[in-house]
């Protein structure tokens, strides 16, 4: 039987990408994940720019994750710098993050997601749904509120520097948000019971999941790149051990771990992150995944919002936790000279790693760089994922497989816009 | 009464002005209790489908089926509004506007041939009449409260176009230009975002585009008079509104 | 009047007294810069003093152990008596009837401690506008009645200042309660009014000399002395009448930024506009039913439009609009008013990124 | 006294369209006080308002005599679209009256002139009708009325936009009055003149010596008219124009009807040529 499965537009995504499916002779033949999503050559503009430039514009490339491209550049600059900021400013950073955490898990789980559970279109087409909407909407507010009062705004923050940060928030000013922290985290575990109450299908296959991992802490900012099939490098080196290749079929490059002559595709974001650090999280949470039924690792691979919501609680309860124990620094930054340099940083943007890298010259002007956001090194493994799919209920009609289809792509929380801002090759 | 019925179109951008839409926690039900979202990929599976009385537009024109797909929406809406710096002055991406195409296509991609681009970036309205223009990168979303209310009650958007300066003053916030000579877009740059940067103590990058009658040339006079070199002065236009404001540079020597 | 004499130390007992009865407003540096706002007599920034020139501003410490060393930010009492924004109205409209409520806040009244003779100049003018005109302001009423002015008598001058020129100081002559004069040793406290003398009679003094007199006309005449800037206001309002299609206006224009800072550091720029500003919520409601509140906020004549009317726009170019806020500062007021329209307090020169010097400008007028 | 800086209610009690875009409001000021309180001179306007939208200032087109207070309002922009969806019975917003409004006591016993173009007919709606009820009244109480006959010259794009028209041949017995049209409509009877007013000026005979004129209308028109009352002899002291500007407050606190030093809302908008003589001519004033 040959079928072929058209989603022209893909919804409740970031970004615009559709799929075709080609199914001939029952078996699999064909998946185009296509991303039309137009590019826009960020890498090539920021060529030239002064290094203070790069925060901001790489901020634009996606809307959704912007901290995670302003934390991985201010690292990177940092790195090659050689600047080591106070532990009241790392903190002050892993804050704004959680509050993008939590504004853009709590859109994805109440907003994009969730509704694929009700088999309904958007999150207000059915009343008693819009009850959890609201709930999401309250989060994500919450979110958005720490994003507010330490940057401005939550799309596109200002008050990230190198060095620091262009001014810090008085106490009392960020105190204000721990009310409705408190009220956020209530929400957040009963959304981990909610999320794993939902039915999923089943989409297990052997992978790999990779993720940091920090020695102290569940990672956001800091640590070495970590693989569930024995990888550990520091993120200098493992930018090096993956590659990147093209298919004629999208506009976005797909990425692989290299091994031997192979390259394999490989898992990033939430799960791959529960199931590497799950022994950092506090243990209110994990007690809540045990009565939630939650085991671990979480091999399906449709359960990206059990993940989320259990992230969703980590980054609320370490909101508060930041809050709670936070003083003002002597001062917002640390003074700095520019230097020539290299250097990669990695950090965990809410949809998984996001990899940059930058080489600065002496005038302070980027030389080149490179960025690899999490939705491109998950493509392949999408990709994978739905073959699997496919292979399993190859006699389905073609209508289902495309529902499905569609929720699988989503589980991922894709940001197609990201994906298309992809790396420098090395000329 | 039938809802007025709203689409939200993206055309080259990062998502962040839609996503501004439902970062409107406080108003979106409020929103969906008078207005029909009946186009919105990014929260509803919802086709496209029928007329608009509002056509919300993010995103700038940058490859050939953008083009022809705008003026699809166009000749089904009733109003265009443009959301964000992309939609309204073609965005950072219009950046690729003064440099050559094909070094960007080898420089990001490794088989440029298969990337489908136009070589400029281009704000909406360079194709299709648009009725009102939201600018910001990302927008305010009390500039989109305040546009949808006057929708409703039938009036213009009271949206000021005056520099941001006016209500960097208003706030009382020290001007970082004159006190300390940081290169701050301010006195160019139109008011709306709340006057973000300068109350943080960072000059202003702009990303709310020229305001009415910008005096450009003015500007990177006192920029160059600070200190920068032509060229690093210019670099400081050539942001997420670059067309705009080099736009303003030419309109204004007339 | 009545005049008496304090010790330097006392200073902090005029603070005491007041703070029963008023809020205070004072000088206090942030960010460096000098800035009026909620402060307290430790606040005050003794042995700071501004160095300025057109389009800039810088905070230095070097004046020694004076109290009032430094002289004015960007700030004035505008922002206090005249807010930026403030609601006139809240309104409410069904299909038959239209409701339009002023609450009128009842705040602990103001006292504005070391305003300068050229801003006690621009009050006297905002009083006439805001409180004799054919309508009384009833919200600058509520927020000026009761406030006091502590005037004090400039040390120095500030570089871009040029008040003797428009004979708004650097003397305080009228329209304060307590004018504060710093000398060598001790304050010369004067009294303007009732309220004035209550203060002063809580004041611990000590016995004014003939010397201490001297001392202080001196200090107002050495601060006169040495001002570097200066108009030739005796040709004002003519000067601009007849120029008023003056070359210079065009020239001007080329380098105008137009941003507005000048007219909202002006202690006597006063143009707003209204609005009605409403939420979604205002709206959504019910669907007959719309509520909001109407507001004012500072404006500009540098906006572009500001001067708009259905099917125009009587100032188009940027020359017209600089052209009409030098007239009205410089030759309008007197008219409208009375009372001049720039007190020559400096500060559109200092904030002004691109430098624009009204004293230079209107020389340049002078010349053909 | 009430304060003018809040708006009041006022009940539309009919309402009359005058021409394609311009429709007359009668109001009925709701509140008993404000009612009997207020009083204006012809030339006065009003504020009104639309909460939500705005206030636009508009001309009371009525005189301190009738019996029913008018404003005839073109529709512009979003007040006065606003507006022109009331219905009778409906509320607006009122502040007023504002302005000085004409100097009647400069007429005395001189020939009067009225001069309108297009809209300009408005506020001398309200004297002309002012005019004629005094005039009737000294006539049935002294017999020397010590008004000659005034003139009225009225411009307006075709017959159909000229306003009142039903009213003008009552104002004849006090009145001269010239019709005058840029241009006649084909479908239209039309008897009255075709061509710009200021060459109706030549057509009417007075005395301009002892002429006082009033004069509304567009500014270019105004601009016009002045010149050929000034070459007839009209003294400029005894030439009053009306000027427009953008209007916020009403009460001269906003500065944005600045026409050079006068405050077109306060001490407007009705001026003696002689006393912004050296203004007329600047651009962009
Ligand atoms: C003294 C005076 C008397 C007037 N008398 C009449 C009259 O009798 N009948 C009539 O139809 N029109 C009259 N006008 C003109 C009328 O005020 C404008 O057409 C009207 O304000 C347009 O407002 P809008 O909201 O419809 O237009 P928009 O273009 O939407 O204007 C928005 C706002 O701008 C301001 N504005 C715009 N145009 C003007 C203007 N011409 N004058 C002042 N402010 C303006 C107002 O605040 C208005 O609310 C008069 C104007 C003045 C100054
Ligand atoms: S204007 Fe800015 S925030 Fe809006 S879509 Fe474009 S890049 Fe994103
Ligand atoms: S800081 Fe920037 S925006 Fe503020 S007044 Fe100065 S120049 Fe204008
Ligand atoms: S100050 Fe300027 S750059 Fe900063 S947010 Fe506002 S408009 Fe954007």
């Amino acid at each position: 039987m040959n079928k072929i499965v058209k989603i022209d537009y893909l919804s409740r995504v970031e970004g615009e990408g559709g799929i075709v499916i080609e199914i001939k002779d029952n078996k699999v033949s064909k998946i185009q994940l296509k991303i039309f999503e137009a590019p826009r050559f960020f890498e090539s503009f920021l060529v030239g720019r002064p290094y203070q430039d790069v925060i901001d514009f790489t901020a634009r490339i996606c809307g959704i994750c912007p901290v995670a491209y302003q934390m991985s550049s201010v690292h990177a600059m940092e790195e090659i710098f050689g600047i080591t900021v106070e532990d009241s400013i790392s903190e002050l950073r892993r804050l704004l993050y959680t509050g993008e955490w939590i504004e853009s898990h709590a859109l994805h789980i109440y907003f994009l997601n969730g509704p694929d559970f009700y088999g309904i279109p958007n999150a207000w087409a059915d009343k008693e749904y819009l009850e959890l909407a609201k709930v999401g909407l309250r989060l994500k507010k919450t979110g958005n509120n720490i994003l507010t009062v330490l940057g401005g705004r939550p799309v596109h923050p200002i008050s990230v520097k190198v060095g620091g940060f262009h001014k810090t928030p008085r106490k009392k000013e960020i105190e204000s948000l721990l009310p409705e922290l408190q009220k956020a985290y209530e929400d957040s575990l009963a959304a981990i019971k909610w999320a794993s109450s939902l039915t999923f299908n089943h989409n297990v296959w052997e992978t790999e999941y990779v993720s940091l991992r920090h020695d102290t802490e569940y990672p956001m900012n800091r640590g070495r790149a970590l693989s569930s099939k024995g990888i550990d490098l520091s993120m200098d080196k493992f930018r090096n051990a993956i590659q990147e290749y093209q298919v004629e079929y999208s506009t976005a490059l797909h990425s692989g771990i290299k091994r031997d002559s192979s390259v394999s595709p490989y898992f990033v974001g939430p799960i791959s992150r529960v199931n590497l650090n799950h022994d950092k999280l506090p243990d209110e949470i994990k007690n809540s995944m045990n009565e939630a039924g939650i085991s671990l690792p979480i091999r399906n691979s449709s359960m990206g919002i059990i993940a989320r919501a259990v992230e969703l609680a980590y980054a609320v309860h370490e909101a508060i936790r930041i809050i709670t124990k936070y003083e003002e620094p002597d001062k917002p930054f640390v003074d700095y000279k520019p230097q020539p340099g290299q250097a990669t940083w990695i950090t965990e943007a809410p949809r998984g790693i996001l990899i940059h890298r930058y080489s600065i010259d002496e005038k302070g002007k980027v030389r080149d760089c490179a960025i690899i956001p999490p939705t491109s090194q998950n493509l392949g493994h999408i990709e994978k994922d739905i073959y699997n799919f496919l292979q399993n209920n190859i006699d389905k009609s073609a209508d289902f497989l495309k529902k499905e289809c569609e929720k699988i792509i989503r589980s991922y929380d894709p940001c197609i816009s990201c994906s298309v801002h992809v790396l420098l090759l090395k000329h | 009464m039938k809802k007025p019925r709203i689409g939200v179109f993206k055309f080259t951008s990062c998502d962040g002005c839609q996503l501004s839409i439902l970062n409107m926690e406080d108003e979106i039900l409020d929103i969906l209790s008078v207005f029909n979202i009946a186009y919105f990929r990014e929260a509803t599976d919802d086709p496209l489908r029928g007329q608009f009385d509002i056509s919300l537009v993010e995103g700038s024109i940058s490859t050939n089926w953008q083009k022809k797909e705008i003026v699809d929406i166009r000749e089904r809406s009733r109003l265009i509004i443009t959301i964000g710096a992309c939609a309204t002055s073609g965005g950072l991406q219009a950046l690729r506007n003064w440099a050559r195409l094909q070094s960007y296509k080898k420089y990001v991609y490794p088989s440029p041939d298969a990337i489908e681009a136009l070589s400029t970036s281009t704000p909406i309205s360079e194709h299709v009449h648009v009725d009102y223009e939201l600018w910001g990168c990302p927008i305010n979303k009390n500039a989109l409260s305040e546009t949808l209310v006057s929708f409703l009650i039938n009036k213009k958007p009271g949206i000021p176009r005056y520099s941001l300066c006016m209500d960097c003053k208003q706030k009382g916030i020290p001007c970082i230009l004159v006190s300390k000579a940081e290169p701050c877009l301010g006195p160019v740059t139109i008011t709306g975002c709340g006057v973000l940067c300068p109350s943080f103590g960072k000059p202003c990058y702009g990303c709310f585009g020229p305001k009415d009658d910008a005096n450009i040339d003015s500007i990177l006079k006192i920029f160059q008079n600070m200190g920068l070199t032509q060229k690093d002065s210019v670099l400081l236009l050539d942001k997420m509104n670059t067309y705009a404001y080099r736009k303003a540079r030419i309109d204004i020597r007339q | 009047m009545d005049t008496i004499k304090i010790k330097k130390t006392s200073l902090k007992s005029i603070f005491d007294v007041i703070s029963k009865s008023h809020r205070i407003i004072g000088p206090k540096i942030e960010n460096d810069v000098l800035i009026l706002t909620e402060a307290g007599f430790e606040d005050i920034p003794s042995g700071y003093k501004e160095l300025q020139k057109p389009g800039q501003y810088r905070m230095t410490k070097d004046a020694g152990d004076e109290i009032f060393s430094f002289s004015l930010g960007p700030d004035s009492f505008k922002r206090f008596f005249h807010p930026p924004l403030k609601e006139l109205f809240g309104f409410k409209k069904t299909t038959k009837a239209i409701s339009a409520n002023r609450i009128l806040k009842k705040e602990m009244p103001i006292a504005l401690i070391g305003v300068r003779a050229c801003d006690i100049s621009a009050i006297k003018l905002y009083d006439r506008i805001f409180l004799e005109g054919p309508v009384k302001d009833s919200i600058y009423d509520s927020l000026r009645k009761d406030a006091l002015i502590i005037g004090v008598n400039c040390l120095r001058p500030g570089d871009n200042c040029f008040c003797s020129s428009m004979g708004a100081g650097p003397q305080i002559k009228d329209n304060f309660d307590i004018a504060v004069t710093e000398l060598k040793d001790g304050l010369i406290i004067e009294t303007g009014s009732a309220a004035g003398k209550k203060i002063m009679e809580e004041l611990p003094f000590e016995k004014i000399t003939e010397a201490d007199m001297r001392e202080k006309e001196a200090v107002s005449e050495n601060c006169k002395r040495l001002i570097k800037k200066s108009v030739r206001s005796e040709e004002l309002p003519w000067l601009i009448y007849k120029n008023l299609e003056h070359p210079r206006w065009s020239d001007i224009a080329r380098r105008d930024l137009e941003c507005g800072n000048c007219t909202q550091v002006c202690p006597t720029c006063f143009c707003n506009s209204t609005y009605d500003y409403m939420q979604l919520s205002g709206v959504v409601n019910k669907s007959s039913e719309i509520s909001g509140v109407r507001v004012m906020k500072w404006d500009s004549c540098f906006s572009k439009n500001f001067a708009r009317v259905h099917g125009g726009n009587f100032r188009p170019s940027r020359r017209a609009r600089f052209r009409q806020w030098m007239s009205h500062k410089l030759a309008y007021t007197f008219e409208q008013f009375g009372l001049t329209g720039c007190v020559g307090c400096g500060r559109c020169i200092t904030w002004c990124p691109a430098g624009i010097d009204i004293t230079q400008e209107l020389e340049a007028l002078r010349k053909q | 006294m009430y304060d003018k800086s809040l708006p009041f209610e006022a009940t539309i009690k009919w309402i009359k369209k005058e021409s394609r875009d311009t429709i007359t409001y009668s109001l009925g000021i709701n509140n008993k006080e404000i009612h009997s309180a207020y009083s204006f001179r012809p030339g006065q306007f009003n504020m009104l308002y639309i909460p939500g939208i705005g206030e636009s200032p508009i001309s009371i087109s009525s005189s301190p005599s009738d019996h029913d207070l008018t404003h005839t309002v073109r529709i512009a922009g979003d007040v006065t679209t606003a507006i022109s969806k009331l219905n009778e019975g409906d509320i607006l917003g009122i502040r007023g009256p504002m302005g000085n409004g004409w100097p009647i006591e400069e007429i005395e016993d001189r020939n009067l002139i009225i001069i309108a173009g297009g809209l300009g007919i408005a506020p001398l709606r309200s004297v002309i009708r002012h005019m004629r009820a005094t005039s009737k009244k000294s006539k049935t109480g002294s017999q020397d009325s010590t008004c000659g006959k005034g003139i009225i010259l009225y411009g307006a794009k075709s017959p159909k936009d000229i306003l009142f028209r039903d009213e003008f041949p009552g104002y004849r017995d006090t009145f001269e009055v010239q019709l005058t049209v840029d241009k006649a409509d084909p479908e239209e009877y039309w008897r009255g003149e075709v061509g710009l007013i200021t060459e109706l000026i030549n057509k009417v005979s007075f005395n301009p010596l002892t002429t006082v004129a009033f004069v509304c209308g567009p500014e270019v028109m105004m601009q016009a008219v002045t010149k050929e009352l000034l070459l007839r002899g009209v003294p400029g002291e005894k030439i009053f124009i009306t000027m427009e500007r953008n209007m916020n407050c009403g009460i001269g606190i906003c500065g944005h009807c600045f026409f050079g030093p006068k405050f077109t809302c306060k001490d407007g908008p009705v001026f003696r040529y002689t006393d912004i003589e050296e203004f007329f001519s600047i651009k962009e004033l």
